[in-house]
């Protein structure tokens, strides 16, 4: 049964390694042998998670590696790894279906789909990893599986972001590293144990250090989250094709990087050695401003690519923000974001990739008319962005209600203003995502086309996936009750 | 009559020695080839059996040359780390002759061929001999014939460049060496001894009745000094890039992989044996070289990142790795001792398996050594673009690779003392992110096509083939199951 | 029961959007606006059990009830959306693009609907955003420009003041402030954390007072009420604003009770606010020239009179509140639509080019006499209870503060009076040297007028009509 | 003084060795032209094998030349012969090194025409 949870690692690297020795010819066959692989993995991992909701955690857990007594490098799935691992495995098979359809501009597909699926393993990796040994190994695997899809095109542009995105992420593994060092020196295990691993007969008198080391750790997996200051890789990132922007940087790394600062919070130093101390207040602090920063940013961006990436940037932050209340509700409030915000700005890429791909248009002031030409991405579009702008009962409302309700049930003067931070970058929210809309539908000034080369809605690929995505992030706001009791059992330490 | 295993090194050195002779009679360069790996291969496996053996009794031992007893005659001393170090040598050294016999070919007059192995087996007895020795001016005499050997090695690829390098790197060895002979001197006024163990009681009576502090500091001074400036040490490091970086490959690979490290065992073995870890640390000799360590680090690797040269790139980076080495030996504990050590493994086997890589590359583009030169090379010869990647990512420190390993291991075992811990960490953290600051895009161009034409395969290179995959299987083996080799680093540095 | 003025709407904007023959459509959306008024007026009748459409996660759920208030704005709304339609059925046809008018016309009025029928705040937050969005493509019909501009200024305010409003109720859900509303306020007694409440409750007051076009927040409503289409510029100044109030009426006595509120210096400060408004609405609507501006800002004025007879909190204050919201309504519904008229027919847009107009469109320009009168508060028009409710008790219950306020009224009404006759007279005795043309528009355009002059003029001839149940209403609220 | 005196006295090869040990190490450092540099080391290990040699005498006593019967008193018989043998070791080496070294000048002059250090690394420079 332990292959339950490994292979869903296992299987995608070596399909998408295969991929490069195969190198097959024709683009059918790549395809029909990606969806393959990408669905078989999914339906494994469901069948994990499945199997661990119904048997328990024994049934699934395995150990790769056995370094040393205390080192392993073992699988374990929760219910934290659960909420992630559904979110990528209904996600990247829409997303792989997308990408055949818009890689056919960018080409080099084969590298492309290799280190796609190859990633794909690797956020799995992150998602059921047991320990902060596994999560930091897969973390730094992440970083180079995910460097050749960011650096795709190889021009200067893309060269610049690879290099930015690489320079960044490794020094934010080195700030892990040394939070790993300090773990197994004070830490009773590396394992992740909800309320934290800190011997507290050790850390008598390093309280200060320790503390020290969090933060510093904190901004280490806070540059994959996109936390300021270390958050300016994810805008220049958005030169990638837009299914990695889409999928990558609006969900698999960016939630890798929340996720792992939710282990590190939770499961790692446990909240009531952080609660209430100037650590708390620092990330918090850090946290509100990312949250008005990225959407000040987003107003002010007009590549529409880049005005999202600094939108998913203040989101993430609601997620973090969520995460370093170090409360219960906080906890539960942040996945709940974490899972609207995935399905959300998922699509929200897809609608600005499709115009991309059908136009070659990338800035928001060359919208104008489209959305009679192509109804079918601007209605996705509009939907989702409703959500993401929290028109109750959508996805965003709940996320961004539970995240600030809670804050304000902190009772401190940094709840009351991450809640006014919330505020502000949903007003924010509104005025960069709706413009897009009233532009594209309402402008007099409509371009005039040929109808030879008049833009059209892309064809099944990618509507398809655009379509099921809106309607599942419409969908999920309507159970977001029982989301939300599955939720709460992270917090219950399941 | 002793056991067998009692003779393995002393077996080594003479087979090495006479393997020179040998093969200086013979003219035929490939037989040279085969007879100098076979013959590494050799004192490879007695090595292993050794140290297995030694492992199993949990013992070091002293082997007398001659016929003289302590306290005039000749010692050998042998021990797990030892038998671990050669026997990683050995390897190296074979994998690195594979790797680079067809760039030797390119490089080296084939009549000139069987004196370049002469030299490869001369090299091999030096560092046999730094490894094992117990008496100091044997010590003395091989650094200047691992000296002599090595610019050899160097200057084998016969062109202006590579010979000033030597000249460079000759002069430097020369004043290193003499600063050792000093000290070896001024040792002997002060205790009237050569063989370790006897000086090691002499100082520590001395240091009992408290006299010659001073000139116990000038002496591990000028130890330290001399052996930094073999081994490259921070502010001696000047020669290595260039002679390093613009021989052939194998040579390359062997003095970048071995040499330099032959120097830092045998000052570990001074600090530890001769004149033991708490002398060191009362004359603070260890903070000088914990520091010159941390600044060779970094320095290494900031001026790897301004390198446009592929190989030099390497040898700044070795520079850097050496770094590593002695922020462990300065640690002045034993867990630091014991990273350093693992280090010195780590870093044999990983760069010379980059040293070679780095070769076939430019090999298949046409032999050239720039690194833009090198641009979709990696797709010519799969092969040596994954050892590149993995020996990169190595360097760097990726997770189930040996150079992370190895970062664990310096990083923890500077826990204890504040402030070395403090620098330590944040210079690992430092040199991390500098060495990918180099070590990817280098990955990235090899990997790249230049604009959209694919490149065709080049011919297999079958001595390559062997080398690169057997230095990958050893790279990701220290990086996973390094447990068992640490433990016989810690079990050979308690019988040191 | 309760689903059906929510029903009808969507289902007549889905057609309308659908259906491409104009009559068809025009006929459909009458349907549907009739339909919503009956069923509307069944409800109110009838009574219903509140029910919960969906349990969001976190403690919170989106529940529809009927009470009073629900009742009055219910009726209020369907019947003046139900009266101005047929004006915009050839106003609309040709201005152009009438399908997306409509749709977005009666969406709005489920949006509406919504707002009066949510049982707690969280739904009228929902309902209120979406009122926004759905109103914004009337605002932006024209898609010129400035219209965009406009759209744009009114988005940002109005996210703004609800955001407001959101922040509000999350300071508030920690206190139960998310339940069922109830007259007389649902917060349990909060000893230490009443300076958190009355700030949360000044919050509140000030993002729904962004919609009702309130000082800080009134900027959007004079740039985005001229340029709809003046049906729509009716309803938004005639009902949207009252959207506005409805919430601050929500918030003040359903959520908060005036308990708590009373004497705390939020209160005094918004009431200065709305003075304010009061005044300098009318200053600027006496300055401007543009006829649609001018009307617009003395929405900006009136609507303010309504809010700071609610923020009295006395049982007055709020009849006195409750009724200009409903003469209002009436009042400058009618201002818009024979605006509408006169600039449809001759294209002047300018207040002093109405030269004559009164020979020309004497029924226009009657039912805009009307208009202005009850707007100024001329007895026997409805404007003049409302107006000497509100003053009455002012002075009654408030010493300086009060009696300032009365003045302020007073002085506006004066204003309004300044602003508003002068288009009647010059209207009417245009002068000897003037030869009229009749252009009168037509019945479509004309009853809707009437009518809304109608119930401008009729209820103040018989106040007891209006005033009995909207006075039990208010009293209700304490 | 005449304390002073005696110490120099005593301390006389020491001292030389010193003064020669700089003067070797001033040329291998300083020197442009590569012969000099050669020279300049060998000037130096002289001084150090003085040293050594230095050590390992004792006034009045005979060269370690095994005779009949001396072979039991050898030890006040004779003077210390392990550091003789250490220089003739180390004057091995440094001919070795030294005739390696000059043959590699040799080389070099070939190549450049040229044993002038700074040049020559000017040359190099410009080679890639």
């Amino acid at each position: 049964m332990f292959l339950l949870s490994c292979l869903p690692i296992l299987l995608p690297v070596l399909a998408g390694a295969f991929l490069f020795l195969w190198n097959p010819e024709s683009r059918r066959a790549r395809e029909i042998y990606v969806m393959a692989s990408a669905l078989l993995t999914t339906s494994i991992i469901l069948a994990a998670i499945l199997t661990t909701y119904t048997q328990g955690h024994d049934a699934t857990d395995c150990t790769l590696v056995r370094f040393s007594s205390g080192m392993t490098l073992s699988l374990h799935i929760d219910r934290a790894s659960m909420i992630f691992g559904m979110i990528i495995a209904v996600l990247w098979p829409i997303t792989t279906a997308y990408a055949f359809e818009y890689m056919k501009h960018e080409g080099k597909e084969n590298k492309f789909f290799g280190f796609f699926l190859m990633s794909y393993g690797v956020v799995c990796g992150i998602a059921f990893a047991e320990d902060f040994l596994t999560l930091y190994i897969f973390y730094e695997m992440l970083t180079l599986s995910t460097l050749p899809l960011v650096m795709h095109s190889l021009d200067q542009k893309a060269r610049y972001a690879g290099r930015k995105y690489f320079i960044y992420s490794f020094s934010g593994a080195a700030a892990v590293f040394i939070l790993l060092i300090f773990l197994m020196q004070y830490g009773t295990t590396l394992n992740f144990t909800y309320g934290g691993v800190l011997d507290l007969k050790k850390i008598v008198g390093e309280e200060s250090i320790l503390r020290a080391v969090f933060v510093l750790s904190f901004f280490g997996f806070g540059v994959k989250a996109a936390v300021f200051p270390v958050h300016s890789w994810l805008p220049d990132a958005s030169v990638a094709p837009t299914p990695v922007t889409a999928l990558l940087h609006a969900v698999a790394v960016v939630k890798s990087g929340v996720f792992a600062i939710m282990r590190l919070i939770y499961f790692g130093f446990g909240t009531e050695f952080l609660y209430g101390t100037s650590a708390q207040t620092v990330v918090m602090a850090a946290a509100i401003v990312t949250i008005v920063f990225g959407s000040a940013r987003a107003v002010r961006a007009q590549h529409f690519k880049r005005r999202l990436a600094y939108s998913t940037i203040s989101n993430l932050s609601y997620i973090v923000l969520g995460f370093t209340l170090m409360t219960p509700a906080g906890l539960t409030a942040g996945l709940v974001h974490m899972v609207f915000h995935a399905v959300l700005k998922i699509t929200l890429f897809f609608c600005a990739g499709a115009v991309m791909y059908k136009t070659g248009r990338e800035y928001v002031y060359e919208m104008p008319g489209l959305a009679r030409k192509m109804p079918i991405v601007f209605a996705t579009y509009t939907v989702s962005a409703l959500g993401l702008l929290g028109l109750p009962p959508l996805g965003g409302f709940v996320g961004k209600w539970n995240i600030a309700t809670a804050s304000v049930a902190l009772g401190t003067p940094m709840g009351y203003a991450g809640a006014a931070a919330l505020i502000v970058s949903a007003v924010l929210t509104v005025l960069y995502l709706l413009p897009v809309t009233v532009d594209s539908i309402w402008s007099r000034d409509t371009l005039v086309y040929d109808d030879a080369h008049a833009p059209k809605d892309p064809n099944a690929y990618m509507c398809v996936p655009l379509l099921l995505l809106t309607a599942g992030g419409v969908a999920l706001a309507f159970v977001s009750q029982p989301l939300m009791a599955l939720l709460s059992g992270v917090a219950a330490g399941m | 009559m002793l056991p067998f295993y009692r003779y393995i090194p002393f077996l080594c050195i003479l087979l090495c020695l006479l393997g020179a002779i040998l093969l200086a009679a013979g003219k035929n360069g490939r037989a040279a080839f085969v007879i100098s790996v076979a013959g590494a291969l050799v004192t490879a496996v007695l090595s292993g059996i050794l140290l297995i053996r030694l492992m199993q009794t949990n013992e070091s031992f002293v082997f007398v040359m001659g016929r003289f007893p302590a306290p005039f005659g000749n010692e050998l001393k042998a021990g797990p780390l030892q038998a671990l170090l050669s026997t990683c040598f050995s390897l190296v050294i074979a994998l690195s002759l594979l790797g680079g016999w067809s760039d030797l070919k390119h490089d080296v007059k084939p009549d000139k061929l069987n004196l370049y192995f002469v030299m490869v087996s001369l090299t091999l007895a030096s560092l046999y001999v730094l490894t094992y020795t117990n008496d100091m001016f044997t010590g003395y005499v091989f650094i200047e014939i691992s000296t002599l050997s090595a610019c050899a090695l160097v200057m084998a690829k016969d062109r202006g460049q590579t010979l000033v390098a030597t000249l460079r790197y000759l002069f430097l060895s020369l004043l290193g060496s003499g600063l050792f002979l000093i000290g070896i001197v001024l040792l002997y006024s002060v205790t009237g001894h050569l063989l370790m163990k006897q000086v090691s009681e002499h100082i520590a009576a001395l240091r009992a009745t408290g006299e010659f502090t001073l000139q116990l500091a000038f002496i591990v001074g000028l130890f330290t000094a001399g052996l930094g400036v073999k081994s490259a040490m921070f502010p001696f490091h000047r020669w290595l890039p260039d002679a390093h970086g613009s021989t052939t490959t194998a040579s390359s690979a062997i003095l970048s992989g071995t040499v330099i490290k032959g120097t830092a065992i045998l000052l570990i073995t001074l600090f530890c044996r001769v004149f033991t870890l708490d002398t060191v640390d009362k004359l603070h000799i260890d903070n000088v070289v914990f520091v010159l360590g941390l600044m060779g680090m970094i320095f290494g690797s900031v001026s790897a990142i301004r390198e446009r040269h592929s190989k030099r790139m390497l040898a700044w980076s070795s520079i850097a790795q050496m770094g590593y080495i002695f922020t462990g030996i300065g640690l002045g504990t034993r867990a630091g001792i014991c990273a350093a050590c693992f280090h010195i493994l780590v870093h044999a086997t990983s760069k010379s398996m980059l040293f070679c890589c780095v070769g076939r590359l430019s090999a298949v583009n046409g032999h050239r050594k720039m690194l833009k030169e090198l641009q979709g090379s990696a797709r010519r010869d799969v092969l040596a673009g994954v050892g590149f990647t993995l020996g990169a990512l190595s360097m760097i420190g990726i997770p189930l690779l040996a150079g992370f390993a190895s970062k664990l291991y310096l990083a923890t075992s500077t826990m204890g003392s504040a402030t070395k811990m403090g620098a330590t960490l944040i210079a690992i953290a430092l040199s991390t992110v500098l060495n990918a600051l180099y070590y990817i895009p280098a990955v990235v161009t090899v990997w790249s096509t230049p604009d959209g034409e694919s490149p065709e395969r080049a011919p297999h290179d079958p001595t390559f083939v062997i080398a690169a995959v057997v230095s990958i299987a050893a790279v990701v083996l220290l990086g996973v199951a390094y447990t068992p080799v640490m433990h016989m680093v810690e079990v050979g540095f308690a019988l040191l | 029961m309760l689903f059906l003025p929510l029903l009808f709407p969507l289902a007549g904007g889905i057609c309308a959007f659908l259906i491409k023959k104009e009559r068809p459509r025009n006929l459909c959306v009458m349907a549907a606006l009739i339909l919503t008024l009956a069923s509307s007026v069944a409800l109110c009748l009838r009574g219903a059990e509140p029910v919960t459409l969906l349990n969001i996660g976190g403690g919170i759920s989106l529940r529809l009830g009927i009470d009073g208030m629900g009742r009055f704005f219910l009726l209020l709304m369907s019947a003046v959306w139900l009266i101005v339609a047929p004006f915009a059925f050839p106003y609309i046809k040709h201005e152009g693009r009438d399908r997306q008018f409509f749709g977005f016309y009666l969406l709005t009025l489920l949006s509406l609907m919504g707002l009066c029928v949510s049982k707690n705040a969280v739904t009228l937050y929902m309902f209120y955003e979406l009122m926004t969005l759905l109103s914004i493509p009337l605002v932006l019909h024209s898609g010129t420009e400035r219209a965009r501009y406009a759209a744009l200024k009114y988005l940002g305010y109005s996210v703004a003041g609800a955001s407001l409003a959101l922040f509000g109720l999350f300071l508030l859900h920690h206190y139960g402030g998310s339940g069922d509303f109830a007259a007389g306020g649902i917060l349990p007694n909060v000893g230490s954390s009443q300076w958190l409440l009355v700030l949360a409750w000044f919050l509140m007051t000030l993002g729904f007072g962004c919609k009702a076009g309130m000082i800080p927040m009134q900027a959007w409503l004079t740039t985005a009420h001229p340029v709809a289409p003046a049906p729509a510029s009716a309803v938004l100044s005639g009902i949207i604003t009252k959207a506005g109030v409805l919430g601050i009426i929500r918030t003040t006595y359903f959520v908060f009770g005036p308990d708590i509120l009373v004497g705390t210096w939020a209160q005094k400060t918004l009431m200065i606010l709305a003075l304010l408004t009061v005044l300098s609405g009318s200053m600027l609507a006496y300055k401007e020239k543009h006829l649609k501006k001018r009307l617009a800002y003395s929405t900006v004025s009136q609507v303010s009179y309504a809010l700071f007879g609610l923020l009295l909190l006395t049982p007055t204050g709020a009849l006195g509140a409750l009724l200009q919201v409903f003469f209002h309504a009436a009042a400058k519904d009618v201002l818009f639509l024979a605006a509408g008229a006169m600039i449809y027919r001759t294209g002047r847009e300018y207040a002093d080019q109405y030269r004559g107009i009164g020979r020309e469109m004497p029924v226009t320009l009657w039912c805009f006499a009307i208009g202005a009168l009850s707007l100024i508060g001329i007895p026997p028009t409805g404007g003049y209870f409302s107006k000497w409710y509100l003053a009455t008790s002012a002075i009654e219950y408030y010493g300086a503060l009060g009696v300032v306020g009365a003045a302020v009224l007073l002085l506006s009404a004066l204003l309004t009076a300044g602003y508003l006759l002068p288009i009647v007279a010059r209207g009417f005795f245009p002068g000897r040297d003037y030869i009229p043309e009749r252009r009168e528009v037509g019945a479509s355009m004309l009853v809707p007028m009437i009518l809304l002059a109608l119930s401008a003029l009729i209820p103040g001839l018989f106040s007891g009509l209006l005033a009995m149940p909207l006075s039990l209403l208010s009293a209700s609220l304490f | 003084m005449m304390s002073f005196l005696n110490t120099l006295v005593q301390h006389r090869y020491a001292i030389t060795a010193t003064i020669l040990f700089v003067v070797g190490l001033m040329n291998l450092m300083q020197q442009r032209y590569l012969v000099r540099k050669v020279i300049g080391f060998n000037i130096m290990d002289a001084a150090i094998f003085l040293l050594l040699a230095s050590r390992g005498y004792v006034e009045g006593r005979m060269a370690p030349v095994v005779a009949e019967g001396t072979a039991e008193r050898a030890a006040e018989l004779y003077i210390n012969p392990v550091p003789a043998g250490l220089v003739l070791t180390g004057i091995v080496v440094s001919v070795s090194v030294s005739a390696f070294s000059l043959a590699l000048i040799q080389k070099i002059y070939r190549e450049y025409g040229s044993s002038d250090i700074k040049e020559l690394v000017h040359l190099v420079k410009r080679e890639d």
